[in-house]
């Protein structure tokens, strides 16, 4: 399994804020949205984390993980 | 160093104050500089009137980004300590939103390691501002660049 | 814009509360970044262990020197406000020696104004330190550029 | 008259904190050292001011000026 989540005006847009793939295919991060949103092309300038860490889109992902994505940050 | 992240609102300077006292215990006669920079919520912005603001973040993520980015600046000046306070949740207009402070021996470390600080914060934490308006709320679609 | 000299001990954060306090009155919600700088006595400087330091001035011309770098930091950045306190007289170790804040709506201007200031003071503004060490009394022969 | 102020180190090594030079003639900055201490060279690094405004060596001096001598400052 891997674990989605959204945030701030990306979920606000989605209309969700998480969601869980079940897949045992090789996926990387542009690949779990694609499964998603396969109407939905990924935002430009959309960020990407996975297990908290920011990633590439063509980074791998595996079963387990936690995946993250999100507008440009805009804190302090 | 220390990071942390209040839901509710907090005094900077009250803060300073706790986190030097311990400095001054454990590194006394030391830190010959400290620099400190304090965000505030101000009012206004891209010409609209702010009644309010809702600070999001990443739970787990942002407070181990910020981690990274003290110890980032600690391996490119000599630190002798660095706190970063941030509010999340919903804030008013003059409220707190960051507190970041640098000790060093000298002056040039403890500049340049403070805005490199909020250089990175600012462009890479994961917080997410939606101010109230007048028209409703709306997501800040970008911070400005230094 | 305030300057002070203060021939006694004085608390940096203190004074921002009370100065803080005065311009959450008049500029309630345009603060948005304040950048502060805080030096303090070290107890050991090239190569040996200070007891202790006289800080010496020269009356009349230092205020007025002070008060020429923050004007100058005023006409070239958009400042709200500016505060210097500097100390003079007698110093222990630990004691701060200066404090200087800037508030500005926005984070370059208040960095760049309040590293400005500094640099300035560090290299211009007429101050003389005496150092106490094991070996008798000394005086600093320069100070460190930026 | 012209009222002359030494600081710090300079005042110690010079053994005085203040001097006055009754003049008639147009001094320079310079001048008004060389009056008060003929045998000694202004030493290397010494700043001036006149006024309370920092001046070049070569800047006029008037009756009634003061006139000041002081090493590199090490404030801050």
């Amino acid at each position: 399994m891997i674990y989605v989540k959204y945030f701030a005006s990306l979920r606000d847009r989605l209309g969700r804020a998480e969601d869980q793939l079940d897949t045992h295919s090789d996926l990387t991060v542009a690949g779990v949205w694609a499964a998603l949103w396969p109407d939905k092309p990924l935002p430009p300038n959309t960020l990407a984390a996975v297990n908290m860490e920011y990633a590439e889109l063509t980074q791998s992902v595996r079963d387990g993980d936690e995946v993250a994505f999100f507008p440009p940050v805009t804190g302090g | 160093m220390k990071v942390e992240l209040r839901p509710r609102p907090f005094d900077p300077l009250l803060e300073l104050g706790c986190y030097q006292a311990g400095l001054d215990e454990r590194l006394p006669g030391q830190c010959g500089a400290t620099a400190i920079f304090i965000g505030a919520m101000r009012d206004f912005n891209e010409g609209e009137a702010v009644r309010g603001m809702t600070l999001e973040h990443y739970p787990g993520m942002t407070e181990r980004y910020l981690q990274q980015i003290v110890e980032a600046a600690s391996r490119q000046w000599p630190l002798l300590d660095g706190l970063i306070i941030h509010r999340v949740g919903e804030l008013q207009p003059n409220d707190p939103i960051v507190l970041v402070a640098v000790w060093s021996e000298h002056r040039a470390a403890a500049f340049a390691a403070c805005r490199f600080i909020m250089e990175e914060l600012k462009s890479k934490a994961p917080f997410w501002k939606r101010e109230d308006t007048a028209d409703g709320s709306r997501w800040v679609e970008h911070n400005t660049p230094a």
